[in-house]
């Protein structure tokens, strides 16, 4: 029971959307419209899940003090935060009490979580927690400089979220992109060694394509680096990829066809 | 003092890597931290003191220049801004770069484009980067802007035939024949050469396709580097140069200032940008290099060990 | 008197178009406009349903006007007409109300019942004058008119009059409805035009198989069969010879070497969606990793980017762990879900790395820009890095910086090499078999296109 | 902590404020609130120089910068999936009231109480939530896999293997803009060009040949040995070409990222170029 019912869905919907694909009309064209909505919409359930079980790691590292433990708190700051400015916005052009309420609501979040993970006082916790929530409630009702929005994606709009998406997550992103270029160079010097035939074609194929960037190279010898290499990325190149394509392809398709078939269920744990 | 920094910048980079060098001798590894403090430096030290490597211009990219060069005055060039925002910061440099420089031999130049999001980049570009060295230089007169239709190749194929089915008008809704540029022009084949800058579809191939190959009108490529290996297989047969991705952009400019004093101090992003990419790239190769030396001499220990 | 007030607004209707009516047709250059004949009509005009389709859609074919191309070469266009009956006309005005009685609702802060009886009774209109469509496309010629529905260039000899399947749109083209259809020759001055004989009644319908995809159809029974047949072969106990696979074989000797070094496990599924196969593909892995991890009781992390990733993950574990007779080893924080950005996700990790130091690293699935970053840091924390991934641009940089890498098909290869289970073996036999096809297929058709034989070429050709 | 960490610590908090008041100064003139984007400014520089000092070794201020995007890239993926989805995908095709509530566009439609399977499939998923019912979780998860099964194994077989076929029919005997026209001719007016005769003709036998090759090193169940092991070496010769090629390619590209962010550091944040 546990199992068999999704084999079979698995199976039905499998073979279904096989058989889809070669049917031109109407009513098959919707039902595979429809489908492919469902899974977008799945998806984001889950991504309550996955938020729970974000909260529940940090919490978790907090209470039985894992090493970092403190770091914790930053990402559930950060969480909770986001969140907030997210579902909120200004109203006119002051900010008002917005930014106590902030805080009070982290306050809550907080003892929250600290009531969740004491050994003792939990009560005192509790409290704390029940006060700053109170306030913040308060705060909310009595204080129309900003107003939470449910309904419309006027939080996106949030000065303050926008402000966190340019100032804290850009930054962080396309630093962490960056670092590649650093990889790519101790990469390069680690791993570009003549140790056999692989390696060193792998090597000379690398040298011959950055070669090309080098102004002084094209003093010595013309374009000969820079045709080298685009026949490099024209000829072999088309060919390996195509190779691996076609390998691909075919692993791809064996796979899914034991998927449905129900002969590889490791997805489903039993492998 | 931009000259002494990049200077000693330069000295400390190629000091540390002969110092490197002579460590890898005694087969000693290099931590990768001083690998990652190279590249920094490498990448950091031409955008503090900007300084440009002299770029000599390859044959591919020769090809454009000397064609541009080479062809008499008040000659018809047509410019496609084959482009989306994205793809801007590679091929907006070689875009300005030849249409300055036609500008500059007197050419009259058709812009136009065949992608959306190329018209605003294209009225834009014309207005902050291209027009303001040539305040001489008027429209309808030396150059028109006659914007973008929608139809991918299908514009192309017409625009073979004739101009005017496709545009009846510039971008201010002149008609074309009220206008000086379109004197003489009434198909693709009308044009002594033809620029197509882009990266995407449509873009080069398609302009080689149904404009150079049928028309046999000269054509010249500004691309973004990923795409410039797909192209070379045109080179020289159809298509008379290739300018791929910022490097390419770098040799024309260079090329540029070299035989055009007027353009002795303009902007030139192409060469400032390939600052940090030669260094790092020297940088990098350098490294593989001592890499390899470490390997080997480490090994001949062993054998004798 | 009355003469003029029925003239005047035809003078001013005139007056008022004049002006467009330049613009359509900017003067042309005297080459173009000078005594041109009117050409000849195209000849052998068909209309047919369009194949293999959805329905709502016509396809026109015909001969060439003797003079495009030839004769005195002056046509330039083909303009497609159809009889559209004046109850269009009606349809169109229904359809932009109840397009702005929706705006209305859009705008509206709340939704009056008064606004949904309005959309109620558009819509049932809307639905009972489709409904007549083919009765009154009966009485054609009668109240009704040519529209032009579209236009080719010269040398054109096909018209696809494809229309919507939504019947708000005013693009929508009915089925089981007799549409007649005519085609007119165009000079380059549009007025110098020749009509051709109409054709009608035809009418569109949607097909029930799509005889362009055989080809993919004989691909999908000669494979499942293929697979079966050796997946049957293998049950019954028939050995089946697998080349070794490094990277595969080091998976085990790293479980064992971490458990000696008392070091966790880490596992990366990558940025990879549970829908794509490449990650279904990581979960079998995973899920022999995790059991040999359990029978070792050695640590495992399992990071995720993807929630619904996580929870299958979590599945796979849990259920290896079971089955490694462990369960109360078994933590669902074991899996655990990170975020689902790109680059915070790839900082988390190597996070991870720096911190647990873990033994053995094992990137399996859809990676992206970050491969690089990741198999760098590991090996900077010193792990064994095992990876392998079906995303052709990041194999190099896994091939750089990793011990041991599955290119491409390996990936999917290493979940029958773990299991080592005859079924899964099998399957990879007829991955082969289907290799061989494709070298002997490609072979046959590398001779067919020197020699030009179209015929063995085309019966690869896909219709989309 | 050691007494290091904390001095270092100290010493940056002190760079951090300096650098928020030459900020802010600096931004004075141009806009009113300096203060706040004096601190932005200064903050994002901040995890800039965090992330990049993670290169040197695993170190508080990365643990800071990773930890708090962690979070708020979840949430904002949260919010995002909340708004996109739920609200403009979903709701509209549910109910009318909840559309009107939600002020989006009610999607009319005779079928649209299909869309609350989704809705039971996605609740069903938040069951592993509980001990006891987490086992039902398992029917979304199947149902989502068995239909993107079912499209991947079409969509590639089509795509990957059918299409890839047919286009390795390359003429081995030139075509297109290099037809054969007998030996003779092949020599008489023989060039090396990129686009000669001879080199197209090259390239053709080299794709087939790597074709060929690369397929024969992905046999899994055939001993890799005598000619056809031969082969197989060709082919991982070719596949390690190509990757030292495109490993090469993509260098540019890495390092024009580094200049972004290092553009950033100096004229954003420092203002040492224009």
């Amino acid at each position: 029971m546990k199992f068999q019912i999704p084999r079979l869905l698995v199976l039905i919907f499998g073979l279904f959307m096989i058989f889809q694909y070669f049917v031109p009309h109407e009513s098959s064209e919707w039902i595979y419209e429809f489908l492919l909505d469902w899974i977008y919409i799945i998806g984001i359930f889950a991504l309550a899940l996955g938020i729970w079980s974000l909260y529940r790691v940090s919490v978790d590292k907090i209470r039985t003090r894992k090493p970092n433990w403190p770091y914790a708190y930053v990402t559930l700051l950060g969480l909770f935060t986001m969140i907030l400015f997210g579902f909120t916005s200004r109203s006119g052009d002051s900010w008002g009490w917005y930014f106590v309420f902030v805080i009070t609501v982290m306050l809550t979040m907080g003892m929250i979580i600290q009531t969740m993970i004491t050994k003792g006082s939990a009560g005192l916790y509790a409290g704390l927690a029940g006060l700053f929530f109170v306030s913040s409630i308060l705060i909310g009702i009595f204080d129309d400089a900003w107003a939470f929005h449910f309904m419309t994606a006027e939080g996106l709009q949030n000065s303050l979220f926008r402000a966190f998406f340019d100032y804290i997550l850009i930054p962080i992103l396309s630093t962490m992109f960056s670092l590649l270029a650093f990889f790519i160079a101790s990469a390069a010097y680690r791993a570009f060694r003549a140790r056999n035939v692989l390696a060193s074609l792998l090597l000379i194929a690398a040298l011959i394509v950055m070669l090309r960037f080098n102004p002084y190279v094209s003093y010595i010898c013309g374009d000969f680096m820079a045709r080298t290499s685009s026949w490099l990325m024209n000829v072999p190149n088309l060919a390996a990829q195509r190779a691996i394509v076609i390998g691909i392809g075919l692993g791809i398709v064996a796979t899914a066809l034991k998927v449905i078939l129900g002969i590889e269920r490791g997805y489903m744990g039993r492998g | 003092m931009a000259d002494l920094g990049i200077i000693v910048s330069l000295v400390i980079i190629f000091g540390g890597l002969v110092a490197l060098f002579v460590r890898s001798i005694q087969a000693r590894e290099v931590d990768r931290r001083i690998i990652f403090l190279f590249i920094f430096i490498a990448v950091a030290a031409p955008i503090l003191f900007p300084f440009t490597f002299s770029e000599t211009a390859t044959e591919v990219v020769k090809g454009v220049f000397d064609k541009i060069e080479s062809l008499p005055e008040g000659s018809k060039v047509l410019i496609s801004f084959d482009f989306d925002p994205a793809m801007a910061p590679e091929v907006q440099p070689m875009a300005n770069a030849i249409s300055r420089h036609s500008l500059e031999k007197g050419h009259k130049i058709i812009f136009m484009s065949l992608w959306a999001t190329g018209q605003a980049l294209l009225t834009h570009s014309l207005a902050n980067y291209i027009l303001p060295g040539f305040p001489e230089k008027q429209d309808g007169i030396d150059y028109v802007n006659i914007g973008y239709k929608a139809g991918n190749e299908g514009v192309l194929n017409v625009i073979i035939t004739d101009f005017r089915k496709m545009f009846p008008t510039d971008v201010n809704s002149v008609l074309l024949d009220s206008i000086e540029v379109f004197n003489g022009v009434n198909s693709a084949k009308d044009v002594d050469l033809v620029i197509a800058i882009g990266g995407g579809k449509p873009g080069p191939k398609e302009w080689v396709l149904f404009i150079g190959d049928p028309g046999n009108i000269p054509i010249g490529f500004g691309v973004a580097a990923v795409v410039a290996p797909q192209l070379y297989p045109y080179y020289p047969a159809q298509v008379i140069g290739i300018l791929g991705g910022v490097k390419g952009a770098a040799e024309y400019e260079s090329e540029l200032q070299k035989t055009h004093p007027r353009f002795r101090d303009m902007d030139t992003p192409g060469l400032r940008m390939m600052g940090p990419q030669t260094l790092a790239h020297v940088v990098i190769l350098s490294f593989i290099v001592i890499g390899n030396v470490v390997f080997f001499r480490s090994r001949r220990r062993e054998k004798k060990a | 008197m009355r003469y003029w007030c029925r003239i005047a607004p035809l003078l001013l209707l005139l007056f008022s178009v004049s002006p467009f009516a330049q613009t359509d047709a900017p003067e042309l250059p005297d080459t173009a406009s000078t005594d041109l004949a009117p050409p000849a009509p195209v000849s052998m005009l068909r209309a047919h349903d369009t194949d293999d389709d959805h329905g709502h859609s016509i396809t026109l074919e015909w001969e060439l006007s003797p003079d495009d191309g030839a004769g005195q070469n002056s046509v330039v266009t083909y303009e497609v007409f159809r009889w559209v009956p004046s109850v269009m006309d009606i349809l169109d005005t229904l359809r932009s109300r109840l397009s702005i009685v929706n705006s209305e609702i859009r705008e509206a802060d709340g939704v009056t019942s008064e606004m949904k009886e309005r959309r109620v009774s558009l819509q049932t209109r809307l639905k009972e004058l489709l409904g007549q469509l083919p009765e009154i496309h009966e009485q054609y010629p009668n109240d009704g008119e040519w529209h032009q529905v579209g236009n080719v260039g010269s040398r054109n000899t096909r018209y696809v009059n494809s229309g919507s399947k939504d019947t708000e749109s005013s693009g929508f083209i009915p089925d089981f409805t007799g549409f007649y259809y005519r085609v007119d020759a165009v000079t380059v001055d549009s007025s110098i035009r020749a009509v051709s004989k109409i054709v009608g009644p035809v009418q569109s319908y949607g097909q029930w198989f799509n005889t362009g995809r055989y080809p993919v159809l004989f691909a999908v029974l000669i494979f499942g069969f293929l697979t079966l047949g050796f997946v049957i072969k293998a049950k019954k106990g028939a050995k089946l010879y697998v080349r070794p696979l490094t990277g595969i074989e080091e998976v085990n000797d790293a479980i064992g070497r971490a458990t000696e070094m008392g070091k966790p496990i880490l596992y990366v599924l990558g940025l990879g969606t549970a829908d794509m196969i490449a990650t279904i593909a990581s979960f079998t892995i995973l899920g022999r990793v995790a059991k040999r991890v359990a029978e070792h009781r050695t640590r495992l992390i399992v990071p995720t980017y993807d929630p619904i990733v996580m929870s299958v993950a979590q599945e796979v574990v849990k259920s290896s762990y079971l089955d490694a007779g462990q369960a109360d080893a078994y933590d669902d924080d074991i899996v655990f879900f990170v975020t689902q950005a790109q680059f915070a996700y790839v900082a988390a990790v190597n996070g991870i790395m720096l911190r647990e130091l873990p033994a053995t690293n094992v990137y399996m699935g859809k990676f992206y820009a970050e491969s690089l970053i990741l198999a760098e840091t590991g090996a900077l924390a010193g792990s064994i890095q095992i990876a392998g991934t079906d995303e052709i641009a990041q194999i190099p940089f896994f091939i750089v910086a990793c011990d041991y890498t599955l290119i491409g098909e390996e990936l999917y290869a290493a979940s029958a090499y773990l299991g080592r289970e005859p079924i899964l073996l099998g399957s990879l036999k007829a991955q082969d078999y289907a290799k061989a096809a494709v070298i002997t297929l490609a072979l046959a058709g590398l001779v067919a296109a020197n020699f030009g034989w179209t015929t063995f070429t085309d019966l690869f050709i896909v219709a989309n | 902590m050691k007494r290091t960490t904390y001095i270092m610590m100290a010493v940056v908090f002190g760079l951090f404020v300096l650098s928020w008041i030459y900020k802010g100064i600096s931004l004075q003139s141009n806009n009113d609130h300096y203060i706040l984007d004096g601190f932005l400014v200064t903050f994002s520089a901040f995890l800039t120089l965090a992330v990049l000092s993670f290169l040197y070794t695993d170190n508080p201020f990365y643990k800071f910068a990773e930890h708090l995007f962690v979070g708020v890239s979840a949430a904002f993926w949260m919010c995002l999936g909340f708004w996109t989805t739920i609200v403009q995908n979903l709701i509209p095709r549910l109910s009318e009231g909840v559309s009107g509530f939600f002020k989006v566009p009610y999607l009319p439609g005779p079928y649209n109480f299909f869309f609350f399977i989704p809705v039971i499939l996605g609740i069903m998923l938040l069951m592993r939530l509980s001990p006891k019912g987490g086992w039902i979780s398992r029917w979304p998860l199947a149902w989502i896999i068995g239909t993107t099964a079912g499209l991947n194994f079409i969509r590639y077989l089509r795509s990957d293997f059918i299409k890839q076929i047919s286009s390795t029919f390359v003429p081995l005997l030139g075509g297109g803009q290099h037809e054969w026209q007998g030996i003779g001719h092949f020599f008489s007016n023989f060039d090396l060009s990129a686009s000669g005769q001879f080199v197209a003709l090259v390239a053709n036998w080299v794709i087939f040949l790597g074709v060929f090759c690369g397929l024969v090193y992905f046999f899994f169940s055939k001993e890799h040995t005598g000619t056809f092991g031969r082969a197989s070496r060709v082919g991982i010769w070719i596949l390690m070409i190509t990757f030292g090629a495109s490993f090469g390619y993509t260098v540019m590209g890495r390092i024009s990222l580094l200049v972004g962010r290092i553009t950033f550091l100096f004229r954003d944040w420092l203002g040492l170029v224009s």
